[in-house]
Order: structure tokens, then C-alpha cells, then sequence
């Protein structure tokens, strides 16, 4: 296949298609999150990466063979591995007698939340998503590294005037979009504050958020957004949310317990540990949403300038 | 707040690194980031002598006990690393602000040192943490500052030497992360110490082997051993000398702690030398990479891709020692990680001291450096020594102490192509010599001046480094002797 | 046998296509297409592990006494997490490959590279 | 009464699931983009709603119901500005919709290889 938009069109719907995958295996959040991520966000970066690097790959010729023999022994390596292992949906496979009980039978108890999921991410292995917030932090200056805006200023008027043309030729769109957007907020908000009981938390949260945000920019041209959304104060959020959660850890470290002992924050531990995963999805949906948008400007907002430095050059 | 070392040890460097965007003005930043490392590096002195003093530091994250919530787990081992990536990160700071003042855009100078941060936070989280996934979650985070670092270079070159190493690196870590599931699978635990005690239930299972064959190849991926280097290079060359300076010291290192840490304390030491081929395969693998990288690096023209190819050959040494796998072979593979640190830092800052005054480190620049630049070169030649292995440079110390190992075994044709494969050290490092001292100044050629004190200093702290852990190894020796003691105690 | 373990090889094959995808083809946004693909198929991997049979979702109701296994749920997520921060790194060096080189073939830039030389 | 629910919510099910196939196969077999986006478009809003429709008659819980509900509406919304977008965006770039069968032939060998 030659048309690189098809490709990453397929990219996006196997995306989907596992994400009904983990809903039957029960995975109902993980589920929520590769809709979120592999149909949503990262076909989304990919489409606009095509529009910059071009559309169709080139013919040319590759080395098949070798990959192939590599590809041969490593799978015939894991197939060979499997041939071992619990069966598939056994009762009683190590991972379902050794660590896991705990987290089912007590995390009520000891950390208060429904969804096991979140307790186990937010609480027992807080450690990984701090760590995870600080991944897709660094994504988000990554991407800001090597992709600086190319800002050579028109005046306002331009922008103006683009903005009047593209009004009227959206409009349907535009009106639609204006009534989808206050919901979506809402629903990001929900999926927020309501990932204690349902699936849902601060990273799902975080990506629908940011989708509202990238869907108002493609419609109402970057320019504006960039205008509704500062630069420098969507890369403060960026980095509030990772201090937000850093933070909180270092309150209960300097509250007498380890770090992330979110027990220690209340008086009574249940509490204590609610408040923790509160505020540290907060911080998470906060990373989240600053750097999704941080990177979606920036790779939008390099295609935009790059099309003015060429009008510029020509004009 | 002595209780909290080992988390305060990879916090510090996390949470300075958004504080830098709050920053924003560069040379602030740089003090910042500076003062961060040198906490961190303190820090990693306090721990390793509690560790010396009073054994492993066992540290639970969130008060949750050890396999249900995550862990830090600090031993001599795991301290020792510790402290040369701290050290190193340190020094090479030093000498930051004036070495990309000239190879990076003003205006990304905040964002180079929130890079540079996380990918020393990923680098401390790796090593410090005594849980599987968590290393997954602390690789990716130093791979992609990395990745960002690298493509930073000022030539289109580092770009693709980025995409290169990211496609390489992904692979890897995917790799690691199939094995961790592989090895959770049959046990039910992510913890360190759990699986040691719950993989030799299931260790003649194919599944356990597979997981082992899996992670080992990741790892190897990322140390960038013969023969899956070809990210090396280019990633060295084209990158901004600072980086180089500071990966060449410590990414690798990062890479031969993980291996040993998985085949020694996670598998076990009878699971991976007695059951497996390991020692052969590693062996066979270090030397080729010895020989076949001592041996590119000697065509090489441009300064960096050849010191480049000979990180590549001193992996292959390590491997060498570790592949030997008695306490005597893994205590010169763990010199020779904190001295190839000391040597490889001194030579890439003082290229970058070089790349600062003449913009290129083509080996025909160099003519007539010697006179010109007398500081900066004798520091390269110190460094080339003790990449040969002369003595009284800490080269010789880790290279006395892989032939012992090797003598100790009885391998003596290996030990002979280990002296064999200095020799062709002595080969490039005689090139460069021969180049900068022994011809003539370019005619026509602007006169340079000897490189400024931001970067002599440091240089000559890692030169004097050098040469003080090769006449006094007491204290490297000492470490690296308890480390390797303790993984054998661990794991009879 | 067979029923047992279909699942896994399965996803092995998957994994394998992705793998393919990354080292045999030249074009840098396929390269990138087949890294998710074989990150997503490990991520299928972990969470088949997770069933029980008869087992639901892991969130605690009245009744209900089977649940799958939550803690590769959360690996998982975090992994899924490390895969987009991946992706978007690696299509922003492809745009800044494609300005500074003018095409996203793997053998152009080489070639163009080796002409530098 | 519980019997003549099960009965339309079955049949509700599916016309929804038989317009949702049709529906692929339309997009398969149709002739051009356009037509391929009614097919897609269409049957899509009438399949998948008759779907939610029939899972509403299911519905024990009135939250549930709620939910369907609100999916309903949200993809009367969604789907026929996405399909308005889509045709907006084709036709600005200069598709052109094929309207002749001489015409067809000429186009085929470009629209299949889209």
C-alpha cells in the first residue's frame, strides 16, 4: 500500500478494534484509553505529520529477506516461549494467586476506591504514573525542542480576514462544533472526577480534554486558539501538573511517611488516600492536556508556518 | 530526612526539571541545574557510604511492603552507579553553558537543560528502583530526552541519528517489556526480589527462558553491543558535544548495570551461566566487538565517531569481565565502567573544548593543536593513554584486573587477545597524537587559543580523576570488590 | 493444547507483523505505524494474561466475586502512555527529517548522507 | 409485556445490525467517493441508532437508558456534519462525482487505487 493516509487510517482502526478487544477481556480502562489514544490522538498526529512529509511513499526497494529471517526466529522464539505458560484464562496462573489478590480482596479497605484499576494506579504503583506523567511530559518538551515556532509575524488583519473566509466556508461545522464543544468539556470533567467508581481518570480525561481544544483550533484556525491558549501558560500547566503530583508526594514525605503515602495527608487514611488520588489525577489530566496541545500546535502550527514563510518568500 | 536519600535521590533531578520551565532565563537555568546535580551527587555520597556501613537500603514507595507496591532497593551495586552518573552528570554541567552557548539556539537553552534533567532522572530511576516495570517507565524516560538531546545536534545528520537510535531504542524497550511480561506470567510479581525467589520454581520452563532471551537482548539493544551498535555512532557524533560528553559517560553504564542486574540477581547466576550458554555467547560477542570496533575506529576521520567506535570496543571488555562471571571478572567489569565513565568524559568534553574554538572535530583540523591548545590536548593524550591502558592510569587498573579474572580461570588465549585489542588502541590514539603535535599548523590558518576555564576545569577534574583512581584504586577497588561480593552473596 | 493457547499466538503473529513493518520498510511514517503496531499487539499480550474466565472488570460491585487481574491493566495503561509520548516524538524528527532532507525514505537520506561524506 | 419488548428490541437489533453491513458493503462496492459516503453515512445514522434503539428496550437500569440516549443524539449530531465535512472537503479539492458510466470506467483505475 502505497497511500499513506490509508495506512494510517488502518493504524487507527486496528487501534480500535483492540480496544474492543481489552473491553471483552474486561479491561474496560485500558479500553477507554487506547480508543482515546491509538484511534484518537496518535492518528490524528500522524495525519497531520503526513501533510507535511507527503502523502504517498516512494517505491523503493528493501531488504525483505533478512528482516524476514529476524522476524521468523523471534517469533518462533515466543511461540516456543508460550508453549509453557498457564493457559489462557486459567483460574489458577501465578498472576492471579501470587500479587493480584491483595489489590482485590483489601484495596477497599486500604485504599476506599471501587475500581481497582485506579487504586492500584493511583495508589500501590503510584510511582509508575508519576513516572508516566513525566514520559509524556518529556514527549511534550521533545516535541517543543524540534519544533520551535517559526513565528514570522503577518498583522492581525491577515489572520483577520483568513478567519472571515474560513467562517463562511465551515458554517455547518462550526455551529455544530460550538454546541459539541461545552459537552465535551463536560464529559472530560466526568471522566475526571468520576475515575474512582467507573473507568476513567486523569490520563482519558486529560486526551478528551485536549481533543475539544485541538477540534476548536482545526475549525476556529490555530491562529486563534493560540490566541485563547497563551503559549507560555499552556507550558506552565505542563509542568504544574508534574510538580502538582511531585508535590504531593513530598507533602506526606514531609508528613512522616514514604513517598506517595497518601495516608498520611488526612487525619483518617481512608480520606488521606482520597485526597491523594484526587489531586494527583488532577496533576496527571493537567500533564496531559497541556502537552497534547503543546504538541498538536506545534506540529499544526509549523505546517501553518512554514505555508506563510513560503507565501512570504513568494509574495 | 536521612531516610528518604534513596527516593530524594531521583526526586530532586525530577522535580527541577519542570521548575526549569518556571525558569525560563538561561543562565539561571544552568545554575539551577547545576546546583540540582550537585545535590544529587551528594546525596549519592551519603548512600553509598550508609550502604557501606550499614548494607542494602530498602526504601517502600506510597508504605505499601514490597511486591504489592513499588520499591527502591539501593545496594553497593546499585550506590556505586549511582554515584558515576551523578559525578559525571556534574562535571559535564560544568562546562554546559559555555559549550552550547555556540551549538544550540539561544532560545532553546531552557528546554536543552530540562532535557538534560529528565534523562539524568531516568538514568538514577533505573538504576536506583528494585521493581521490573518500573525500569520499563524510567528507560523510556531517559531514552526520550535522549532521543530530543541527540537530534539537538547542529548537523541534519543528527536527526537521522535520533530517528535511528528511536526505532532502535523503541525496539528494545518493547523487547525488555515482552520479557518482564513473560517473567510476570509465570510468577505473578514485578519485584526484583520476589522474582529471584519465585523464578527458580519455574526456571527449567521454556517460558522463563524465553523471557530471559528477551530482556537480554533488549538490554544488549540499548548497551549497544556488538553487533547491534549501529545506533552508536552516528547518535555520538552528530550530537552536541555536552550530550555526547555525558551519554558516552553514563548511557552504557546504565545499560551493563541492567544486565547484570537481571542475569545475577533476577535470574540468577546458576539460571544464566550454568544453564544457558551465556558465558560463551558474551565472551565471543565482547571480543568481535573489541576487535571489529577498535578496528573501524582507526579509519575513522572525524574525532568523535572515533572515539565513538571505541566506547563501542571498551563495551566489548566489560562484556568480557562480565561474561567470566566470577567475583574477581565482575569486579573489573564494574572498574571499568566507573573508569571508562572518568576516561570517556574527559575526552568528549575536551573535544567539545576543541568543537567550541574551531567548530569541527575532523581529524585534519587538528594539526598543530598541540601548541596551540597545549591543555585541552594533553588531556586528550591522558585520556588515550588510559584508554590503552598505560599504568598509572585507571585504564590499566580495570584491564589488570580483567586479565587476572581471566588468568584466574585459566583463559589465556583470551587474555592474550585482550592485550592484543589494546593494541590497536595504541593505533587511533597514535593517529591523533601523531596529527596534533607532530605536523605542522595549517598555513593560512587563523591561530586558536587554548580552550576557556569553563571547560579546562572540569576537564582536568576528570584528567586529574584519571590519574588519582589509577595510583590510589583503594576506594574504586573497595566499591567495586563489595558489589560484586554482594551479587554473589545473593545469588550462590 | 490448541484452545489453550490460540490467544498468545495470535498476538505473537501480530507482534510480528509489526516488527516486520518497523525493519523492512523504508518510508520513516510506515517505520512509525509498525512501532505502534507492535506496541499494541504487546499491550494485547499483557491483557489477555489478565482474564479469568468467568472473571468481569476490575471494579468492585455487590455480588460479584470473580475479577480479572488488575495489575496488568494498569501496566498497561502506563504503557500505552510511553507509546503516544514515543509516536509523538518520532513524527516530529520525521517533520524536521523531511525539511532538513526532503524526503522520508530511509535510502535517500542515506544516499544523501554517504554524497556528504 | 415483556415478550413483545424482547420482539422489537430483537427486530430493532437487527435492521440495525443488517444496515450496518450493508453499509460496508457499500463502501466496498460503490462507485465513487460519493456514493461510498452515502452508503457509509447513511446506513451508519439508521444502523447504529436502531441499534441503540433496540439496546433502550432492554434497558433495566434508567441510567443506562440515559446513556443510550445521549449516544443517540450525540451521533444524530456527529454523523451527518462528519459526512458533511468529509463531502465539503472532497469536492473543495476537486473530486469530482462520477455520473456516467463512460465516465466511470475512465476514473475506476484512480478512485480503486485511493
Amino acid at each position: 500500500m502505497k497511500d499513506l493516509v490509508a495506512v494510517v487510517m488502518l493504524a487507527g482502526i486496528y487501534g480500535l478494534l483492540s480496544a474492543c478487544f481489552f473491553v471483552a477481556m474486561d479491561a474496560v480502562d485500558v479500553a477507554f484509553t487506547e480508543a482515546s489514544v491509538g484511534a484518537g490522538i496518535s492518528t490524528l498526529l500522524m495525519l497531520v505529520a503526513i501533510t507535511m512529509t507527503g502523502r504517498s511513499e516512494q517505491a523503493a526497494r528493501h531488504k525483505p529477506a533478512l528482516a524476514f529471517v529476524v522476524v521468523v526466529i523471534t517469533g518462533g522464539l515466543l511461540i516456543y516461549g508460550t508453549l509453557d505458560m498457564p493457559y489462557f484464562g486459567a483460574v489458577d496462573a501465578p498472576i492471579q494467586v501470587h500479587v493480584a489478590p491483595r489489590y482485590i480482596n483489601d484495596s477497599m479497605q486500604e485504599v476506599g476506591v471501587p475500581n481497582i484499576v485506579t487504586s492500584v494506579l493511583a495508589s500501590y504503583r503510584g510511582f509508575d504514573t508519576f513516572g508516566e506523567a513525566v514520559v509524556i511530559f518529556t514527549a511534550g518538551i521533545g516535541v517543543l525542542t524540534l519544533l520551535p515556532v517559526l513565528r514570522s509575524r503577518k498583522g492581525d488583519d491577515a489572520v483577520e480576514s483568513l478567519n472571515d473566509s474560513m467562517h463562511e466556508q465551515h458554517l455547518i461545522v462550526r455551529i455544530v462544533t460550538k454546541i459539541l464543544i461545552p459537552l465535551i468539556l463536560l464529559f472530560a470533567l466526568y471522566v475526571q472526577f468520576h475515575g474512582d467508581f467507573g473507568p476513567g481518570g486523569g490520563f482519558q480525561a486529560g486526551v478528551i480534554f485536549a481533543a475539544a481544544i485541538i477540534l476548536y483550533a482545526m475549525l476556529f484556525g490555530l491562529e486563534v486558539a493560540r490566541r485563547v491558549i497563551n503559549q507560555t501558560f499552556i507550558q506552565f500547566a505542563a509542568a504544574f501538573g508534574v510538580l502538582l503530583y511531585g508535590s504531593v508526594g513530598l507533602v506526606s514525605l514531609l508528613n512522616g511517611g514514604n513517598f506517595l503515602d497518601y495516608s498520611v495527608l488526612s487525619a483518617d487514611p481512608i480520606a488521606g488516600q482520597h485526597l491523594g488520588i484526587l489531586l494527583i489525577e488532577l496533576g496527571v489530566g493537567c500533564t496531559v492536556t497541556s502537552v497534547m496541545v503543546i504538541i498538536f500546535f506545534h506540529f499544526a502550527g509549523r505546517k501553518e508556518d512554514k505555508q506563510r514563510m513560503k507565501e512570504e518568500e513568494v509574495g | 530526612m536521612l531516610t528518604h536519600l534513596p527516593i530524594l535521590q531521583v526526586i530532586v533531578p525530577l522535580l527541577a526539571a519542570p521548575l526549569c520551565i518556571f525558569l525560563r532565563r538561561p543562565p539561571l537555568v544552568w545554575l539551577f541545574t547545576l546546583i540540582v546535580s550537585s545535590l544529587a551527587f551528594v546525596i549519592s555520597i551519603l548512600l553509598l557510604q550508609q550502604v557501606m556501613a550499614s548494607g542494602t537500603i530498602v526504601y517502600e514507595l506510597g508504605g505499601w511492603d514490597a511486591p504489592w507496591g513499588i520499591e527502591y532497593r539501593i545496594d553497593a551495586l546499585n550506590a556505586f552507579l549511582l554515584l558515576i552518573i551523578t559525578a559525571i552528570s556534574t562535571v559535564v554541567l560544568l562546562a554546559a553553558q559555555t559549550s552550547i552557548s555556540k551549538e544550540i539556539p539561544k532560545e532553546k537553552h531552557m528546554l536543552f537543560y530540562t532535557l538534560y534533567l529528565l534523562s539524568l532522572t531516568g538514568m538514577l530511576g533505573i538504576v536506583a528502583t528494585g521493581d521490573a516495570f518500573n525500569v520499563f517507565v524510567f528507560l523510556e524516560i531517559s531514552s526520550l530526552s535522549a532521543y530530543a538531546l541527540i537530534a539537538l545536534g547542529k548537523d541534519r545528520r543528527a536527526l537521522w541519528a535520533s530517528f535511528q537510535y528511536l526505532i532502535m531504542g523503541t525496539i528494545g524497550a518493547t523487547f525488555i517489556l515482552i520479557g518482564i511480561g513473560l517473567m510476570y506470567q509465570m510468577t505473578g510479581t514485578l519485584n526484583m526480589e520476589d522474582l529471584s525467589t519465585r523464578l527458580p520454581e519455574v526456571a527449567q520452563t521454556r517460558t522463563v527462558f524465553v523471557s530471559f532471551a528477551f530482556v537480554i537482548v533488549g538490554i544488549c539493544l540499548k548497551l549497544a553491543l556488538f553487533p547491534l551498535h549501529l545506533w552508536l555512532p552516528n547518535a555520538y557524533t552528530y550530537a552536541p558535544s555536552i550530550v555526547t560528553a555525558f551519554f558516552a559517560a553514563t548511557a552504557t553504564k546504565v545499560a551493563i548495570y541492567l544486565l547484570i542486574r537481571f542475569s545475577f540477581s533476577v535470574f540468577g547466576l546458576s539460571f544464566s551461566f550454568t544453564t544457558l550458554p551465556l558465558q560463551i555467547l558474551f565472551m565471543v560477542l565482547g571480543l568481535s566487538g573489541i576487535f571489529v570496533a577498535s578496528i573501524a575506529a582507526i579509519y575513522q576521520t572525524n574525532i568523535k565517531t572515533l572515539f565513538a567506535y571505541s566506547s563501542i570496543a571498551q563495551i566489548g571488555y566489560m562484556i568480557v569481565g562480565f561474561s567470566v562471571s566470577t567475583v574477581t571478572g565482575l569486579t573489573a567489569t564494574l572498574l571499568h565502567v566507573f573508569n571508562h565513565a572518568l576516561m570517556k568524559g574527559a575526552l568528549f568534553l575536551a573535544l567539545g573544548a576543541v568543537m567550541y574554538r574551531i567548530g569541527s572535530v575532523q581529524l585534519s583540523q587538528f594539526q598543530g593543536l598541540g601548541r596551540q591548545m597545549p591543555l585541552t590536548m594533553a588531556a586528550i593524550v591522558i585520556g588515550g593513554l588510559s584508554l590503552i591502558g598505560v599504568p598509572l592510569t585507571v585504564g590499566f587498573v580495570s584491564k589488570w584486573y580483567l586479565l587476572m579474572a581471566l588468568i584466574e580461570q585459566g583463559w589465556w588465549p583470551v587474555a592474550v587477545l585482550i592485550v592484543l585489542g589494546s593494541l590497536l588502541a595504541v593505533v587511533y590514539v597514535w593517529r591523533l597524537v601523531e596529527i596534533a603535535y607532530f605536523k605542522p599548523q595549517l598555513v593560512g590558518k587563523e591561530s586558536v587559543k587554548e580552550a576557556p576555564l569553563s571547560f579546562l576545569i572540569p576537564i582536568w577534574i576528570l584528567v586529574m580523576a584519571n590519574i588519582y583512581f589509577g595510583i590510589d584504586t583503594r576506594l574504586s577497588v573497595q566499591v567495586a570488590q563489595a558489589a560484586a561480593q554482594s551479587l554473589f552473596g545473593v545469588s550462590p | 493444547m490448541l484452545i489453550g493457547l490460540y490467544n498468545y499466538w495470535i498476538v505473537v503473529v501480530l507482534m510480528m507483523i509489526g516488527f516486520y513493518i518497523v525493519i523492512a520498510h523504508g518510508n520513516l511514517i510506515k517505520k512509525i505505524v509498525g512501532l505502534t503496531i507492535f506496541q499494541t499487539s504487546v499491550f494485547i499480550f499483557y491483557i489477555s494474561m489478565a482474564k479469568v474466565d468467568g472473571g468481569t472488570a476490575p471494579i468492585l460491585a455487590d455480588g460479584i466475586e470473580r475479577y480479572s487481574n488488575p495489575l496488568p491493566h494498569v501496566l498497561i495503561l502506563t504503557a500505552i502512555v510511553v507509546g503516544i509520548a514515543t509516536t509523538a516524538l518520532a513524527l516530529a524528527l520525521t517533520v524536521r527529517i523531511k525539511e532538513a532532507y526532503g524526503s522520508i525514505e530511509e535510502e535517500h537520506i542515506q544516499e544523501k548522507d554517504n554524497q556528504a561524506c | 409485556m415483556d415478550v413483545a419488548i424482547e420482539i422489537t428490541s430483537s427486530i430493532c437489533l437487527l435492521i440495525g445490525s443488517f444496515l450496518c453491513v450493508s453499509g460496508g458493503v457499500g463502501i466496498l462496492r460503490f462507485p465513487d467517493f460519493y456514493t461510498r459516503m452515502h452508503a457509509a453515512g447513511v446506513t451508519d445514522t439508521l444502523g447504529a441508532g436502531m441499534i441503540l434503539i433496540g439496546l433502550m428496550l432492554q434497558s433495566q437500569d434508567f441510567l443506562v437508558f440515559a446513556k443510550l440516549v445521549m449516544i443517540l443524539l450525540m451521533m444524530l449530531f456527529i454523523n451527518p456534519t462528519a459526512s458533511h465535512a468529509l463531502a465539503k472537503s472532497a469536492i473543495h479539492n476537486g473530486l469530482k462525482p462520477v455520473l456516467d458510466i463512460k465516465e466511470r470506467n475512465n476514473t475506476e483505475s484512480e478512485s480503486s487505487s485511493r
